[in-house]
């Protein structure tokens, strides 16, 4: 063996014959089935109990800020489809719209349009595969999931159309989008959304009555709305706790305020609001689809005036969000007048949201754990970047 | 909301001896901030949070920025007298800004639904001083994101409660994200270099006697 | 009651098996090696480069100005232009590239080449089946194997490479009339 | 052995109802249709490795269905996505968990080479640095396809392995390794940075 390798891990000695006392200690992760991805938890167990649970972070972080600052403002923009490997549109989205803050470029009607459309068709294929690794860390293995990503594969279909990948998109440019919606397009998205409340309806029949998923998601991990909004909770898990914040309304991006839909609001703030939360807004982003496609205008989709090449947005600082799928994402951008940021960090709705992790499984059991987590909905390559 | 004159004209009233500057922001995204000093930052956080029209109870984003020492020259039109004869001379004056790290964090109010209020703190330089006051005890959301400044550019904040690495490993001694960080060195295998890629990749393969003179391309089996 | 919920999601899996019988939407397995979807118009995967007419070395619309090298966020093109200048297709002189590599096992296929390259020289092409054993030699695409005739373009991207082609054409025109 | 059955021979009982085989063949039929993969994701990779075991393209068609969250039930890892250096650690000794014969497939650009997140200083540039990898697959990432693609150029691997001789499997070659040193964490990057043993890159001089 060459110098510099683990020699042979002394071994640990001897367990006590004592039972009683103490905490035993169980590192979960980072290779486990329903972590949903590399996450690690260190949790001290009292018989089955959680008495304290820390998370261990950093098996993803790919430098994704550090990589942002040594290439262009354009260059980024592929690697934001790698944040939340979900939700690609809604971080392009996220992205473009703070440099267009940033640079001051305006967007044409039907690319805002456009932005709307893909970003609550990405909602609905995160959500939908949110409710399948849900129910799959519960113990409902393989079916819930088949479904939801039997759903998911229809939406991918339209993005893959559109931009040419399946998952990776970087469909969105600063001033527009890169390009317009291929023919046939519309009639599809069209049919899809029309299709979707049924796959809903049967999704639905399919857990929301069942005694199972009842006993386990009904009071498991409680959240407050006071400590919600004090760790910075956002997107559906701080409106389960009945917090009526959604960017959507508060910022008015994005031409949200032409449309009519409502927001959810929970009562309890436990797993199963947070669950159904995500049931109901799937049901208001197929409202707003419908509307923003009946409403679609013609015209470019992509402001002239911003150069692809050499782009270099004026001195200045700039933080932008949006509603993501999983919560506020937001983009802080400090530029020095070069082509690249001088500093290009990610709010990730994720990462925020698992502060309070260890607070919500406090007193529950390990098994809880799992949905718990599963309830808040975390996507790693966010999470760690 | 009201502007930030006002915020901090108020501000200061609240915490007597606090020290807020302004600092503006140019360009068209026009978010300029409030620079809190050290001493004074958590008490005038905690108006910002309690006060009853501000309502910022909700930190949505906290980062570190590094600043390393600028060099600003400027030219200055300086009198002198040459040869008798009072002038007025170019010359050039060289100012040394020395660098430090930067704590920002972007306050919005979910009650009253306005912000975002920008506020920042320096550290005295980036080494020993690299030290600022915690607002996790006044926002549980910076809890993590403090670690993660900690972690990525090494500022420490007292008041933290659990202030460790949180993405890399604890054996790890750099702070990766601050601008002069230098990673290691592994490029042996650099197919389609150029630019500072390049010359890390020639570099590394000079350092290896043993695979000098080799072919262009060759595929050891 | 107890258990009518359960009851209840049963009967929607036995909607579902039964349903796979009959109904088209809910039979979606495509049989992958012997029945394959038809990728969309603007799917891709990793550059290709485009020449004209049958030659290879002649057709060649890369002038090697080393664009796309420089925009290619995970810098993993690498070209080497030519010393002297050889005439195109067109019968104008142009510099060439000596080399012309791209490293498929680093490539995120984000498209950013295509969009830069300012003589229309670079597209995404839709071949996926690339697994190899072997990483080193087989995933370094050199010139040779990237570059792919107009007519295999049309095939492909069959809207996209007429507008390519009309592009071209109106500019050679111009540049015609300016002379 | 199959060599010494001749092919014309063969078909020809095949017409009349005999089915003649070897030991080799049979043992290699046999794994190769029974894969089992661990279920082990890493990133973006990971959920179109999580769609092909789903309905539409349907991983269970080659035999690769049951996804085994324990190494020691697994056949096959896929590495699906991106390799940071503090993960790579536990990566090897997951392989090294794994009992014999056992195969790696990289999935994606990260898990081949680090991918577009090379430059990252976390980033391991490549799993190959510390453990041999069966089946590379570029892609960003490579589309479902992509995978069964690889899926049956690793059974058509198996299919090729001999049981005896001089060529024979190296699972089946005690002098192989078939475990790998865990790189440690350093204090600047992991320690060794490959292993030299596993990861041997040919000298590309570029100017």
């Amino acid at each position: 063996m060459s110098a510099g390798f683990h020699e042979l891990e002394e071994a640990p000695p001897l367990m006590t014959s004592r039972l009683e006392g103490d905490l035993l200690e169980v590192s979960m992760g980072p290779q486990h089935p329903s972590t949903h991805g590399v996450f690690r938890m260190n949790v001290a167990l009292e018989g089955e109990i959680v008495r304290k649970l820390k998370p261990v972070f950093g098996y993803l972080h790919r430098n994704h800020e550090k990589i942002g600052e040594n290439t262009s403002y354009l260059g980024s923009m592929p690697y934001t489809d790698r944040l939340d490997y979900f939700c690609s549109m809604t971080n392009n989205w996220a992205y473009a719209l703070s440099v267009e803050k940033l640079a001051g470029i305006e967007v044409p009607e039907r690319a805002e349009y456009l932005r709307v459309i893909l970003a609550e068709l990405t909602r609905l294929q995160n959500h939908a595969s949110l409710l399948g690794f849900l129910l799959s860390d519960m113990g409902a293995w393989g079916t819930p999931l088949m479904y939801a990503f039997r759903e998911r594969e229809k939406i991918l279909d339209l993005f893959e159309s559109l931009s040419g990948s399946r998952m990776m998109c970087d469909y969105m440019r600063f001033g527009g989008c890169r390009c317009d919606l291929p023919p046939g397009w519309m009639e599809r998205a069209r049919k899809l959304v029309d299709g979707f409340p049924r796959f809903l309806d049967e999704f639905e029949k399919l857990i929301v009555s069942n005694e199972i998923l009842i006993a386990r998601t009904q009071n498991v991990g409680s959240l407050s709305s006071e400590l919600a909004i004090n760790a910075g909770i956002t997107g559906p898990m701080l409106r389960a706790c009945g917090v009526n914040y959604d960017l959507r309304k508060v910022d008015g991006y994005g031409f949200y305020p032409r449309f009519k839909f409502r927001v959810p609001l929970g009562d309890h703030g436990d797993c199963y609001d947070r669950l159904m939360m995500r049931a109901l807004e799937m049901r208001e982003s197929i409202g707003i689809l419908k509307q923003a496609m009946e409403q679609l205008p013609a015209g470019p989709i992509i402001n002239p005036k911003v150069k692809l090449r050499a782009f270099k947005p004026p001195v200045g600082e700039v933080y932008g969000r949006i509603e993501g799928p999983k919560g506020e994402l937001g983009f802080y951008l400090i530029s020095d007048g070069s082509a690249n940021p001088y500093r290009y960090r990610v709010r990730p709705p994720s990462f925020v949201n698992l502060t309070i992790l260890e607070d919500l499984c406090l007193g529950h059991t390990v098994a809880d754990v799992m949905v718990i987590l599963g309830s808040i909905d975390i996507v790693m390559g966010e999470v760690d970047r | 909301m009201e502007s930030l004159e006002e915020i901090k004209a108020r501000a200061e009233r609240a915490v007597p001896g606090a020290k807020i500057t302004i600092v503006p922001n140019p360009g068209p995204a026009n978010q300029p901030s409030l620079l809190l000093d050290n001493e004074h930052a958590t008490a005038v956080v905690q108006f910002l949070r309690d006060d009853s029209e501000l309502r910022l109870d909700h930190c949505s984003n906290a980062t570190g920025v590094d600043w390393l020492d600028r060099k600003v020259s400027k030219k200055v039109k300086v009198k002198k007298v040459v040869e008798g004869e009072e002038k007025e001379v170019e010359e050039t004056q060289e100012d040394l800004f020395p660098g430090y790290l930067e704590a920002v964090y972007h306050l919005y109010s979910m009650t009253h639904k306005h912000g975002p209020v920008v506020i920042r703190t320096r550290t005295k330089d980036r080494a020993e001083g690299a030290r600022l006051p915690s607002l996790t005890p006044i926002y549980r959301s910076a809890e993590f994101q403090e670690r993660e400044i900690f972690d990525l550019y090494g500022v420490r904040f007292d008041g933290h409660p659990d202030l460790r690495r949180i993405l890399m490993w604890d054996e790890f001694v750099d702070y990766p994200m601050r601008k002069d960080y230098r990673e290691p060195d592994d490029y042996e295998y650099e197919p389609t270099p150029h630019d500072e890629v390049l010359e890390k990749a020639k570099q590394h393969q000079s350092t290896r006697p043993e695979l000098d003179g080799a072919e262009k391309l060759t595929a050891r089996s | 009651m107890i258990g009518l919920g359960v009851l209840n999601g049963m009967a929607v899996t036995l909607r579902n098996f039964i349903g796979s019988y009959f109904i088209k939407e809910r039979l979606i397995t495509v049989q992958y090696p012997e029945e394959r979807e038809t990728l969309p118009e603007n799917y891709r995967n990793f550059p290709f480069l485009i020449f004209d007419t049958d030659d290879v070395e002649k057709g060649l619309r890369c002038v090697a100005c080393k664009i796309c090298e420089k925009e290619c966020p995970p810098q993993c093109i690498y070209i080497v232009k030519s010393e002297d200048k050889k005439p195109d297709y067109m019968g104008k002189s142009q510099f060439y590239p000596r080399v012309f590599d791209i490293d498929i096992s680093v490539c995120m296929s984000c498209q950013i080449c295509v969009e830069v390259c300012p003589f229309e020289a670079i597209k995404m092409d839709k071949v996926f089946e690339l697994s190899r054993r072997e990483r080193f030699d087989a995933l370094l695409m050199r010139k040779e194997e990237l570059a792919k005739p107009n007519t295999y373009y049309h095939n492909i991207h069959p809207l996209e490479a007429a507008e390519v082609d009309g592009k071209l054409a109106e500019a050679a025109e111009a540049k015609k009339k300016k002379t | 052995m199959s060599g010494q059955v001749d092919e014309g021979l063969r078909s020809e009982l095949q017409k009349q109802g005999i089915w003649v085989t070897s030991t080799q063949e049979l043992y290699n039929w046999g794994r190769r249709n029974s894969i089992w993969p661990l279920q082990f994701g890493l990133a973006c990779c990971a959920i179109e490795m999580i769609a092909t075991a789903a309905s539409r393209y349907d991983l269970a068609r080659f035999g690769g269905e049951v996804f085994r969250p324990s190494p020691r039930q697994a056949d096959l890892m896929i590495v699906a996505g991106t390799v940071t250096k503090k993960m790579a650690p536990q990566i090897v000794r997951l392989y090294n968990q794994m009992p014999d014969p056992k195969y790696v497939i990289s999935m994606g650009a990260c898990a081949i080479s680090g991918g577009p997140f090379k430059q990252g200083y976390n980033v391991l540039k490549g799993i190959d640095r510390y453990i041999p990898v069966d089946v590379y697959i570029p892609g960003c990432p490579p589309r479902p396809e992509a995978l069964l693609h690889a899926f049956m150029e690793l059974q058509r691997k198996i299919d090729g392995q001999k049981l005896t001789g001089e060529k024979k499997a190296p699972f089946l070659d005690r002098k192989q390794p078939s475990e790998f040193p865990v790189p440690a964490f350093g204090a600047h990057d992991l320690e060794p940075p490959a292993n030299p043993d596993v990861f041997r890159p040919p000298v590309v001089e570029r100017t």
